[in-house]
């Protein structure tokens, strides 16, 4: 029991520890170089324009905080639950559910001012998303089913769901459509009122004299982001309602001992997690389109189970795996363009895939490491 | 032949932040039964681990019947006929008793299937062999602890083990049941078998002993012939000094009852009828010790009264106040403080630190939340408190729980209950698998709390912690008080009897 | 009304839908009953249903197409083997990103080899059985019968008789004795010599296999096309169909029976009943709601599932 | 031919290229332009909602000349991005942007062609003494509502009393790329005395092929001829009935025709039953029914008699198609 207590050595591996994903995605982008030099293209030119385009300039780092923002959301929806010992998978369905009742409220209370109009709408993506997780977390915590297979039907029915929703509250056709005869063709709902949109980057920017692409779809839902990822930090790690919400996670046992309520703690912590996947309809419908329509959505809960683990469920994890991922996204887009479609942005995906699988390796090859040096 | 039928030379093992293992010499001879003792963390169960090839050891030898074997999984180890029991039984509870004892040797039929009749016939003539009643299709989940032993024991001879290593195998067993396996061993021995023995408990190693190894710290400290040595002598080896072995109690004025269970019933997952009309009461500065063969319904008492469970007849009061359905919280509240029997299920969450699970429980009353955050200040301050108070180590409340060693993690659970200023006290299986300084501590922490007037209810399976501690022992069998009385001249073989269901 | 949707063709349908779930699901079983969940089923089964086309088409032969999509399954089950046994990494992370994969993977070859996303399959399955005799020579009842079982592809008798093996095989065999030992309580067969890792190892492997011969049912048996995504959540719905199953072969194709049963029911449903196909769509998902909540109960998996196997923790 | 330095860039609809009809089609009339112009030409799929904006500014920025967008999905970007760039031509293809001098919304009567080949199911489901015929959507959208609404009337109008069986594959895109579902929606409309089904789903329309080939009955194609997906090669059958032509084909073509012209026109251009173009000698109209060599012995004269009949009437407007079902 001669416990090794070098405080360098730790200090070393520590600092090792935390930039293991760096590492990893270093090892991705070498791997991604061989499949792009297999291809008859030259990687450095490749990666040039993939990073010199995504993040060398405002619009491009405009367009990646945009991608990020909505894997944000969904990232510490998967890992506020994975702290209470459950695996959301059903951020897809959650995420239609509360980016439409955001899009309902958004066009039917036209009249309120921005002022109210503006929480409310938020409010409304929130619970839009806490309810279609509310039931996945009862059955949960009252009957033991297991929540992977409910939040799987709950996406499907919420993807029939809301598509009904949305052919019965379709837009209708413009004025000057009526013009021309054409009747509404795409099922996507009305557009929200004025007051219910959150202000783009670019005119605020404006203001302060930074220039800023005005089409730029960035807008205040990134920083409601970042706001919430700071709240969901201090929910886990500061109050009394994390601790308990982890406790429940780590050893349900020990909690229920300690006078913990398993049930509350499940369905409230399913029911947070769906609120924060349903703040997707805050970027996407309040700040972009500002209409529901389904293709805005599609993949984000998926995506966001990637950003949650590799961000190692930790909000300041996510955040920047959301970046990651954003930019990878938004840089595939471009090299695909800009190679004249040489390079597919399915590459990108099989470099996503790649960082996962060399995180995850590279922690345990690190751990091993620290654990030999540690026991010499 | 040689000396010696195992000798293990200079072994070493390191494990990730601990040298379990120091250059450890161990040699049993041919048809001994051979102790093994020491603290908890002490290198023993890493020791035999490494002669049944579980793990390998960095450094030394190991040579049987003086030959060098290279042990380096489990099958060179039954090859040469050595046989485990582990210390937590490596059963696997949905399987049957015939599925577990064959596993990884089954008897086939036509090459494919496994020959389940076969192995349970093997396994009753087996069993009928060694007096021990089995029913090989029961499953593992379904039977008691004593069962699970035998199968274990079981498990080995099926494999025509001659050496048995047994890591603290009479932890869980009454009286009763040490007895019987105590003359299943020397019959064991009889036939000329080889048995290593490893236990906390030294009055069994006197007991049954040929020769008892000492293990400090990774070391070995020496080995005696046990008829030429004493408790106190072995226990001043394990422990680097003097410990007090015997407590002492001192007099005490019973008060008011606090705890008074009325013709309580309750039933398990399966609707299996475990609490049977319970009713009792514990008194301050009184304990009342539960004893009874584990699995009669105890571990379901104590749920019931701290709200884990609940009841489907009865009442309870406390303090004449009705506490019946009360939530675990609630009844938290009302000061009812609670070692659990798991205490690596119930007792702490691992991946916290010891700190956060000092406060476990009152994590959401002031003064270590203000409004609905936590009050890091007030729990560092309550925890370097306790810490130094129950004299946890290492003393550093930023430690995960987990990495401490299970006397410091019952130290914390005993910190965390006691501090609480508990109305009711109780504790559940509250040394289990400690060592004898950790045992000490223990004890001397539930009598203080004698002394200052608490009620304690006190549930064991060691009959002599019951008796040395208690004032009233009630003995429960198959979920029913059967005998309430008081802790004076009781004889043991009685008590035993009653533990095991037979009347006076 | 209701009678012209229950009829053998429905049941017919019925199992047709049912065989990938059926297939996958059994991937599931055999990894989870050694104590690794696999989430991957959904990726494996894409990748196999692409590599399945483009080997058939490669070769010309759809057996070698067969072939080649479980080779493929296994090889991404290997993956998923060294990342969360061998690196004890996360294995639901591992899944994901095996999923991530495959979703890129097959695109990206697809586009790469064929310039396209989506492929045709130039050879398809024969389909086998008898035909129908004629309404005077066989009551309806006979008829129904043939309808239901006799016709089809060989990929349908191949996975019945996976189940009936698989059952055998894990509840009845050393192998399957051992399977269960390390997914339920790994140190204990450990302590028997038996080889956790490489019984993970094996049961990953099968899992993948399950998965790629579950794609190529998809692809070259019922689409006769490789498109992108085309495995459309069906590896999830077998996972359901598992943990439905509460992890055993006949249960798990039992529940996968009732998915395609409420999957045909949908199709059948519409157009006939006026109640918006968009409800129509949630039958399968809602029906398998109902059946958790009811009848089923508290399923409990393989106790060890889900935590890396470690010897020695720090 | 000529070599134009016209740049063109187009960016496909969810399915992508390979779809066997709606992509497809499009890109079949960038390759006839490049061709007989010699332009240069990009083709892209997007990925994300998002790639849409990014793709179609981004090409606009390095200089295309004319980029367009296949499906209505793209009205939302090319809406904006085409006030950004007032010197680049824009096309959407189903979608509808008025308003813009530099955008053209390609539309398609999708229903009169519908209609026809309705005709052309019932009419075959007539002759060979049948009640019912079938259609098979991709996604249940307003647009390929219009498919069915067509489609039905046109079975109505050549046989009064026939069943129509009809469904969607889904709400998702996916349901335009689910051949396995297609072919049991097929299977299931077939096995319930469909004779004759019509599909409007994209890739999903493969698996009605493959039942259609199964179950030996007919099937109508999309958007493209899809007419030889029907035939069997060992057997020599042909089980392809027809195809509804969406000529999105000759709509690109003729789109980058006219800005090499110089007449490209701003609003809505309308491909319907009365759009005659020829292209290379070949004549087309916006919408229409396929005769190839895969059909010509399951077609009678005097079956396409009747349509022709029919199809002269909706273009004077005797008869009114709806649109909606
Ligand atoms: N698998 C393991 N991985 C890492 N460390 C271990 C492992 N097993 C034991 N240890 C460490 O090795 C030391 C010796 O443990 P061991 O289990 O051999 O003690 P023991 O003498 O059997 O104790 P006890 O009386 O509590 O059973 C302990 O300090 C423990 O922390
Ligand atoms: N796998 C392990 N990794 C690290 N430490 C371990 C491991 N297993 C046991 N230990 C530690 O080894 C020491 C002895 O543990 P052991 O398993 O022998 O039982 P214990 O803690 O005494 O509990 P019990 O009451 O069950 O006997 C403890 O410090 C425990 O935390
Ligand atoms: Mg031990
Ligand atoms: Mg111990």
């Amino acid at each position: 029991m001669n416990r090794d207590k070098s405080k360098k050595s730790n200090l070393f591996f520590s600092i090792i520890e935390r930039i293991t994903p760096i590492i990893a995605i270093i090892g991705a982008l070498f791997i991604g170089s061989i499949v792009i030099l297999l291809m008859g293209e030259d990687p450095i030119q490749v990666y040039k324009m993939m990073f010199g385009l995504a993040i060398g300039n405002r619009d491009g780092w405009g367009n990646v905080l945009f991608r990020a923002t909505p894997l944000i959301f969904t990232g510490l929806a998967v890992a506020f639950a994975f702290r209470c010992g459950l695996f959301n998978i059903g951020g897809e369905g959650q995420v239609y559910v509360g980016a439409f009742l955001a899009a309902y409220i958004g066009f039917t209370f036209a009249k309120l001012p921005a002022i109210l109009l503006i929480p409310i709408t938020i409010a409304a993506s929130a619970l839009g998303g806490a309810l279609w997780a509310a039931l996945p977390g009862f059955l949960k915590a009252k009957k033991g089913i297991h929540e992977v297979i409910i939040t799987i039907m709950m996406n499907w029915i919420a993807t029939s769901l809301t598509f009904y929703l949305v052919l019965v509250y379709k837009a209708p056709p413009t004025e000057e459509m009526r013009l021309a005869g054409v009747p509404q063709m795409i099922p996507h709902t009305s557009e929200i009122a004025e007051a219910a949109r959150l202000p783009r980057i670019a005119p605020l920017l404006s203001k302060i004299n930074i220039s800023f692409p005005s089409h730029n779809p960035l807008n205040i839902s990134f920083f409601l982001a970042i706001i919430v990822a700071i709240l969901v930090y201090y929910i886990l790690w500061k109050t009394s309602l994390g601790y308990e919400i982890r406790a429940v996670g780590y050893n349900s046992a020990a909690a229920e001992y300690a006078g913990i309520s398993i049930a509350k703690n499940i369905i409230l912590a399913m029911m947070i997690s769906g609120a924060l996947a349903g703040l997707v309809g805050t970027n996407e419908v309040m700040g972009y389109k500002f209409r529901w329509r389904q293709e805005l959505f599609l993949g984000l809960g998926f995506n966001g189970i990637a950003v949650a683990l590799l961000g190692k469920n930790h909000p300041l994890g996510v955040v920047l795996a959301a970046i990651l991922f954003g930019t990878l996204s938004y840089g595939g887009a471009l090299v695909n363009i800009y190679t004249a479609g040489k390079i597919p942005r399915e590459l990108i995906m099989v470099i996503q895939a790649v960082i996962v699988i060399l995180v995850v390796i590279s922690d345990e090859i690190i751990k091993r490491l620290i654990l030999r040096r540690k026991t010499e | 032949m040689a000396q010696y039928l195992i000798e293990m030379k200079d072994i070493s093992k390191t494990f990730p932040l601990v040298k379990a293992n120091d250059k450890v010499n161990f040699s049993v001879k041919k048809g001994e039964i051979h102790a093994l003792v020491g603290e908890n963390g002490a290198g023993k169960s890493t020791l035999m681990s490494i002669l049944y090839g579980l793990y390998q050891a960095d450094e030394g030898e190991i040579f049987i019947d003086g030959q060098k074997t290279n042990i380096y999984n489990p099958n060179i180890a039954i090859e040469n006929k050595i046989g485990m029991v582990h210390q937590h039984f490596m059963l696997v509870p949905p399987l049957t008793v015939a599925e577990n004892v064959i596993l990884g040797m089954e008897p086939r039929r036509n090459y494919f299937f496994i020959d389940l009749k076969k192995a349970a016939s093997d396994i009753k003539e087996l069993s009928e062999k060694y007096g021990f009643k089995i029913d090989p299709w029961a499953k593992i989940e379904d039977v008691s602890v004593g069962i699970q032993q035998r199968v274990e024991i079981i498990k080995v001879l099926y494999r025509g083990a001659e050496i048995l290593i047994l890591d603290e195998p009479t932890a869980v067993l009454t009286p009763q049941e040490v007895e019987e396996l105590f003359k299943i061993l020397k019959s064991l021995k009889g036939q000329g078998k080889t048995i290593v023995f490893i236990t906390h408990k030294l009055n069994e190693v006197m007991a049954l002993s040929d020769r008892v190894t000492v293990m400090r710290d990774g070391k070995m400290v020496g080995t005696k012939v046990t008829s030429q040595t004493n408790t106190s002598e072995i226990a001043t080896l394990m422990v680097g000094r003097e410990v007090l072995l015997t407590t002492s109690k001192a007099e005490q004025t019973i008060g008011k009852t606090v705890l008074r269970l009325e013709k309580v019933n309750a039933f398990n997952q399966h609707k299996y009828h475990v609490l049977k009309d319970i009713s009792l009461t514990v008194k301050e500065g009184q304990i009342l010790g539960i004893a009874g063969v584990e699995g009669n319904g105890q571990t379901e008492l104590v749920e019931v009264i701290t709200g884990l469970k609940p009841i489907s007849g009865g009442k309870m009061y406390l303090y004449e106040k009705d506490i019946t359905g009360l939530s675990p919280r609630k009844l938290r509240e009302l000061h009812i403080a609670h070692i659990p029997e798991d205490r690596r299920k119930r007792g702490f969450i691992a991946d916290y630190s010891v700190a956060e699970n000092l406060v476990l429980g009152s994590h959401y009353k002031s003064p270590f939340v203000k409004g609905c955050f936590l009050n890091p200040p007030e729990i560092r301050g309550y925890a370097n408190k306790l810490i130094k108070d129950y004299d946890i180590r290492p003393a550093v409340k930023e430690n995960l729980l987990k990495s401490l060693s299970g006397g410091n993690q019952q130290k914390v659970i005993v910190a965390r209950e006691l501090e609480r200023e508990p109305n009711l006290l109780i504790a559940a299986q509250p040394t289990r698998g400690l060592d004898v300084g950790s045992i000490e501590f223990v004890h001397k922490q539930i009598l203080k709390e004698r002394s200052k007037g608490k009620a304690i209810l006190l549930i064991s399976a060691e009959l002599d912690e019951i008796l040395s501690l208690s004032d009233e022992i009630a003995v429960i069998y198959e979920g029913k008080i059967v005998e309430i009385m008081v802790n004076k001249n009781i004889d043991r073989g009685k008590l035993g009897l009653l533990m095991t269901g037979v009347h006076k | 009304m209701f009678s012209s949707i229950i009829s053998p063709d429905f049941f017919a349908s019925a199992i047709r839908i049912a065989i990938p779930l059926a297939l996958a699901g059994l991937g599931g079983v055999y990894s989870e009953k050694s104590g690794v969940v696999n989430i991957g089923l959904e990726g494996m089964m894409l990748t196999s249903a692409f590599i399945a086309v483009a080997g058939t088409n490669f070769t010309k032969n759809v057996w070698f197409g067969i072939l080649f999509a479980v080779i493929i399954g296994i090889l991404l089950g290997l993956i998923h083997a060294i990342v969360s046994v061998s690196f004890k990494a996360n294995q639901i992370v591992s899944g994901v990103a095996i999923n991530l994969f495959a979703s890129g993977i097959t695109v990206f070859l697809s586009w790469l080899w064929f310039h396209e996303t989506q492929i045709m399959a130039l050879k398809n399955l024969p389909t086998w059985g008898f035909k129908v005799p004629n309404p005077g020579e066989a009551s309806s009842l006979v008829r129904g019968l043939i309808v239901i079982f006799a016709h089809h592809s060989p990929l349908v008798y191949i996975t019945l008789v996976i189940i009936i093996i698989s059952q055998i095989l894990i509840f009845r065999t050393p192998f399957g004795l051992r399977l269960r030992s390390v997914g339920e309580y790994p140190q204990a067969a450990d302590t028997l010599g038996i080889n956790v890792v490489q019984m993970r190892y094996i049961a990953v492997l099968i899992s993948g296999g399950l998965a790629g011969l579950a794609g190529s049912v998809l692809s070259i048996e019922q689409a006769h096309f490789f498109v992108k995504e085309m495995s459309g959540g069906r590896g999830f719905i077998a996972l359901a169909a598992m943990i439905f199953g509460k992890w055993t072969p006949f249960g798990t194709a039992a529940a996968a029976l009732l998915f395609g049963i409420g999957e045909a029911l949908a199709i059948r449903v519409q157009g006939v009943y006026t109640i918006p196909v968009q409800f129509i769509n949630m039958i399968p998902y809602l029906l398998a709601i109902l059946v958790l909540v009811g009848a089923i109960g508290r399923a409990t998996a393989p106790a060890a599932s889900g935590t890396p196997y470690e010897k020695e923790i720090s | 031919f000529a070599q134009s330095d016209l740049t063109v860039g187009l960016v496909f609809d969810i399915g992508g290229k390979g779809d066997k009809s709606f992509n497809d089609s499009a890109s079949r009339g960038l390759g006839w332009a490049a061709q007989d112009f010699g332009i240069k030409r990009i083709e892209l799929e997007p990925g994300a909602d998002a790639d849409r904006e990014v793709n179609v500014r981004n090409l606009a920025s390095i200089g295309y000349n004319l980029i367009i967008g296949v499906g209505f999905l793209f009205e939302d970007s090319i809406g904006p991005a085409s006030d950004d760039f007032p010197n680049t031509k824009f096309a959407i293809v189903d979608g509808i942007v008025l308003g813009k001098p530099n955008v053209t919304s390609l539309s398609f009567a999708e229903h009169e062609g519908s209609f026809l080949v309705g005709m052309i199911a019932g009419l075959k489901a007539l002759q060979d003494g049948k009640d019912t015929v079938g259609y098979v959507g991709g996604m249940n959208v307003p647009l390929i509502q219009k498919f069915e609404a067509g489609y039905k009337a046109g079975v109505k109008y050549a046989y009064p009393d026939c069943k129509i069986l009809s469904a969607y594959a889904g709400d998702t895109p996916t349901a335009f790329a689910d051949p396995v579902k297609g072919k049991e929606l097929a299977l299931s409309q077939y096995d319930n005395g469909a004779y004759v089904i019509y599909h409007a789903s994209g890739l999903t329309g493969a698996g009605v092929y493959e039942a259609a080939k199964e179950r030996k009955r007919y099937v109508i194609g999309v958007d493209s001829n899809q007419n030889y997906l029907g035939h069997i090669e060992e057997t020599g059958e042909n089980f392809g009935l027809t195809s509804m032509l969406k000529q999105v084909d000759v709509s690109v073509y003729l789109t980058i025709k006219s800005i090499l012209e110089g007449t490209f026109e701003p609003g809505i251009r309308l491909f319907d039953l009365a759009t005659t173009v020829v292209i290379n000698d070949v004549e087309y109209n916006g919408v229409g029914y396929a005769l190839d060599n895969y059909n010509k012995d399951l077609i009678t004269d005097e079956m396409i008699q009747k349509v022709e009949e029919a199809k002269a009437k909706i273009i004077k407007g005797e008869i009114e198609v709806p649109h909606e079902i």
